[in-house]
């Protein structure tokens, strides 16, 4: 966070929706041909983008929930009038899409335990990781939370990615009847915790990290006008190892960040 | 073909400059556009101390346009010359550096340590930020206190001074006289419009700071019209922003009578939008035999 | 659901209310919406004498929005009372007629004449309009000229009278204090931004009036910051205007402290866009266990 | 022109486009098939319309080519954004239209010799009004004239329902090289026109047909914003029968006019 922040080079490219499905209540997967080949995208790292023609105005940023050659997977809620155009593109459609961008989940080298804990729509880069690490035969565990079992979607596909995976659901309509913190607490001291979902989930899983001595990263959410580092919008506040405040842009120096340097607002 | 100029004696490869807030500090979009092909470069607001701005949410999408309440986060004046300013100067575009504050004092006092670094050719005196509760808009409504900042900042620079208007103005004539006889050397016409957004479902404005200040082509109509009207009301060369996203859109702001134009909201949108038309622009005056794009600023007058 | 409310001694059957200029003298519109639903229908704005108004092209589209250079285009007093009103009259929402002028004199001949005439229930003062030379937009951006202009009129009517603000001042609190305190009983917020569109492949303006009033959607963030800033400064109703497209945009303006609202330009784009609006006002307030819609009204103050 | 104006009923529908073809350099075919049945339209009424999504804020009038049942045909030249933007939609988008707007042709009872005389993309009104008059085996000619042969679309389609047709082109790539003015000079005094073109041909058409004392209609067009007279953009100059001037709207007491009653800009 306080090294300099390097240009990002990212790519601007038209894609061509594919498919466009809902999964889940609201929840949709879609999925691009885009017009070259993606560049290497690490997971955490996420999408900007926009429909190429309607009345949206800026983009928005979806982490990449999958990317192959030209193939791009996106997987997002509809929470408002941009994620409600996103859903209404059709197969044939373009979007322009700016990526790869931001500072994505650092994999802690062995002997660290990565732990992947994910709340709802915080899924994708989490999804994609523990692709990663599965076919690096890698040790994991996942934790993978949401409001209701329909919300609670992919678990299948996690299921075969990560034999150690726990869901939890709010009213118990699958997995555990739990919130997501109760996964916690029995890890080991080399867990390492890669979390991505609501802020206050967010926040209670790194006090809880924070509390049990365990490693923790976090990847925050903000409005986002450029994506680049350059209209200072997307700002959260940080603390840096003398304990003294800051500001850094979700968009270059996160979304990912350490959950210590981390100042989360008052819920 | 001829789209280099000389505006307010600092000569610039073409017209198009990348507008203060929307750029960083030049850096960030090396990567993704080819930023050694622009005119200037206008730096985000300088202050006297590092400021980390308004709380979030500062950003706000509206209808063709965005309200941004940022609040003039920047590093400060002496981290701006440490860190900032020498990647800037080793790049071809010119480097004209936006100064803001909430004092006359301030404003001097960034003014003066910035006479004393290499690599600057211009300052942008923002006197028109909607989004700081003292200062800001005050010295950019009331034509008084414009002549009173832009007077005391000329005493202590060298450098040319490009005084950036505020159209939150009743009359935006006696606004930029009143820059201008105080000794500015061009106008940089027009900041954002003061807007709100609401979000209905939480009934609270979406906007942590309330108000925010509006830009992208929403506001290019009113830009346009200020640069119209202006024109004809001063003798300083006018550098117009507002809105625009394509080549068309810069025409249009030099037939008003802007001499130069600065992109903003649109690199948001397209990172390379200034690098595309400064394309358009050289392409546009081939197709129309244009030999110096200079020559169709105020066509519209005619 | 409570959508009814009175609004400075007008009873309204709901908030919801065709701006000025959008809806002519009411009688067209019949055949494409149910104009029986609306709250009230304001007239095009009218004048002593018949007005041609401005040379054409008098429209132009800009991004999310348009501009209109009519000039005051209407049938005059005499006509209006003769041919216009007897058909206003006898529809179920209230009628509140448009005044404008050139001068003091001229207002109030119109109020003058207007008080004669049976079926009005409320005149809105157009001291805004920014599309002819002399008069309009002056008399709407000095305080001294609005306390003058709206203490003669008051003089000579007997109904309330609602102020319709010009957005084109730089502070549209004192503006509306002093429509305020010259007796105003209502303030209409906003009329038209002063914009300009170019026509890039003639170099020409597209206008032939070189500027228009800028609407829709563009114009909204502007809007709903001067009723939000507003709400506080006075005590007498709001009606918010500019850019409402949708119940939520209604919504938003109610919240920002908008008693009632105007839509104007959406109507160009979905005739029956108003009665979309009452009918999903009432829903909401059904989805929200909102008892008496009025009860949103400021919330964004909390 | 001075009677009350009756308020119009128009019908706002949406309809789904079925094919988008060039017809010629920049003109396009649209194809559409309406959400219901479409109402009574006359030759000279028009279309009001937008894309559904898309960045074209007021919609754009276009005279009603042909219409059927749910198909409506509209034929089009590109010269700005809004018609650039119906030039792009594809098979399967949205348009939402309005109609049938303004005051159509009033077709002259015989003894009256119709005679069409369309130039460029004013052809539509007069394509349709020429399938009606063909239909009522009522005899008429035609003048249809374009800036060179390329731009000369559907004159095929016209051969065929007017024998009579008489082709111009400014450059004479096709048909006589002539104005389109030269077709009116052998014209028996019965006839009465019905005009649709550019504004500087219907002037001359106009003029031509007043000093031969020959019956005349126009079709003005104006910019506009509401297509239902309420916002009083679309104004052409008039005289009435006592050469006062006024003002009417083109949206609803035209596009159709009685040529004596148009003031003419100065050229
Ligand atoms: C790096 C990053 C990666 C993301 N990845 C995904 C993903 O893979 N899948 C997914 O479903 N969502 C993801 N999001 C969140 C997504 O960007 C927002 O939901 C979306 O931008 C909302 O746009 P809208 O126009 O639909 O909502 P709006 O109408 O703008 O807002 C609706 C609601 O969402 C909130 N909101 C809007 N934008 C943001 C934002 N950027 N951050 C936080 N809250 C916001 C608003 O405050 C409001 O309550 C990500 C966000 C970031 C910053
Ligand atoms: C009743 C009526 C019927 C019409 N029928 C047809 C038709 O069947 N086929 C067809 O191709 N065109 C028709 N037109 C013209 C068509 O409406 C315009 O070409 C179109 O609106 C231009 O929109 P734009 O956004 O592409 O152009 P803009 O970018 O708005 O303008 C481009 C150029 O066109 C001119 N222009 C724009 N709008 C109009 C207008 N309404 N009238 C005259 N000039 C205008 C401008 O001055 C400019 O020079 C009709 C117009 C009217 C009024
Ligand atoms: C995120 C953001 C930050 C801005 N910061 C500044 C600033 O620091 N100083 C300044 O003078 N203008 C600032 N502006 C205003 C722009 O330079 C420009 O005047 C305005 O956005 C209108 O141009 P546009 O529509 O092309 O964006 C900012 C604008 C945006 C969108
Ligand atoms: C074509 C047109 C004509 C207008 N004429 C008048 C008028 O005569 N009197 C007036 O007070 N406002 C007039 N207005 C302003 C509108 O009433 C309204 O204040 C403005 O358009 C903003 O609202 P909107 O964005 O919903 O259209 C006119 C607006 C338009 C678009
Ligand atoms: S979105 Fe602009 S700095 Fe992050
Ligand atoms: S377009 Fe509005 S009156 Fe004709």
């Amino acid at each position: 966070m306080t090294e300099p922040c390097q240009p990002p080079s990212a790519q601007q490219m038209m894609a061509t929706v594919v498919a466009n499905q809902a999964c889940g209540p609201g929840i949709h997967l879609l999925e691009l041909t885009c017009a070259a080949a993606l560049p290497a995208i690490a997971p955490g790292q996420f999408a900007f983008l926009r429909p190429r023609h309607g009345d949206i105005f800026l983009r928005r940023p979806l982490g990449v929930h999958e990317a192959e050659g030209t193939r791009l997977r996106l997987l997002f809620d509809v929470v408002g009038r941009g994620t409600a155009a996103l859903a209404a593109v059709q197969p044939g459609q373009e979007l322009d899409l700016l990526l790869p961008l931001g500072h994505p989940f650092e994999i802690p080298p062995p002997p660290a335990l990565p732990v992947l804990v994910a709340g709802g729509l915080g899924l994708p880069p989490l999804h994609f990781l523990a692709r990663q690490l599965h076919a690096a035969q890698r040790p994991f565990r996942m934790l993978y939370g949401a409001r209701t079992a329909a919300r609670l979607v992919l678990a299948d596909d996690l299921a075969a990615l990560c034999p150690q995976l726990r869901l939890f659901t709010d009213d118990g309509s699958a997995g555990e009847h739990a919130q997501i913190t109760a996964g916690l607490a029995d890890l080991p001291p080399q867990a390492h915790l890669l979390v991505c979902g609501p802020t206050p989930m967010m926040r209670a899983v790194a006090s809880a990290a924070a509390q049990a001595g365990l490693a923790c990263q976090v990847s925050l959410e903000e409005r986002m006008a450029c994506g680049l580092g350059v209209c200072m919008g997307c700002v959260c506040r940080t603390r840096n190892a003398d304990g003294q405040e800051g500001r850094a842009r979700v968009c270059v120096e996160g979304p990912v960040f350490p959950a210590q340097e981390v100042l989360w607002d008052s819920p | 073909m001829g789209l280099a100029l000389e505006l307010a004696g600092i000569p610039l490869a073409n017209p198009v400059m990348l507008a203060s807030g929307t750029c960083g500090y030049g850096q960030e979009l090396a990567g993704v556009m080819a930023v050694e092909t622009l005119g200037a470069i206008v730096t985000k607001a300088i202050t006297a101390s590092p400021r980390f701005g308004n709380p979030t949410p500062r950003l706000a999408e509206t209808p063709a346009g965005m309200l941004n309440a940022i609040g003039l986060a920047n590093v400060g004046v002496e981290a701006f010359i440490a860190d900032k300013l020498p990647y800037l100067r080793d790049l071809a575009p010119r480097v004209i550096v936006n100064i803001a504050g909430s004092r006359i004092e301030e404003y001097v006092a960034v003014a003066e340590r910035l006479e004393t670094a290499t690599g600057i050719d211009a300052y942008e005196l923002n006197i028109s930020c909607p989004n700081v509760a003292h200062g800001g808009i005050a010295f950019g409504a009331d034509p008084a206190a414009i002549a009173a900042v832009v007077g005391a900042v000329k005493r202590v620079i060298t450098r040319p001074l490009i005084v950036k208007m505020s159209p939150n103005v009743t009359d935006i004539v006696s606004t930029s006289r009143a820059a201008e006889d105080a000794g500015a050397d061009a106008l940089a016409l027009i900041n954002t419009l003061i807007g709100m957004a609401v979000d209905v479902s939480r009934r609270r404005p979406v906007l942590a700071n309330l108000t925010g200040g509006l830009s992208g082509p929403a506001i290019r109509p009113v830009g346009l019209a200020m640069v119209y009207k202006v024109f004809t009301a001063v003798r300083i060369p006018i550098i117009g922003l507002g809105g625009i996203m394509e080549t068309e859109d810069a025409l249009a702001y030099l037939m008003c009578g802007a001499r130069a134009v600065q992109i903003g909201t649109a690199t948001f949108i397209n990172p390379d939008a200034a690098v595309r038309i400064i394309t358009g622009l050289a392409a546009w005056c081939d197709d129309q035999g244009v030999d110096d794009l200079q020559d169709i600023v105020g066509a519209c007058h005619l």
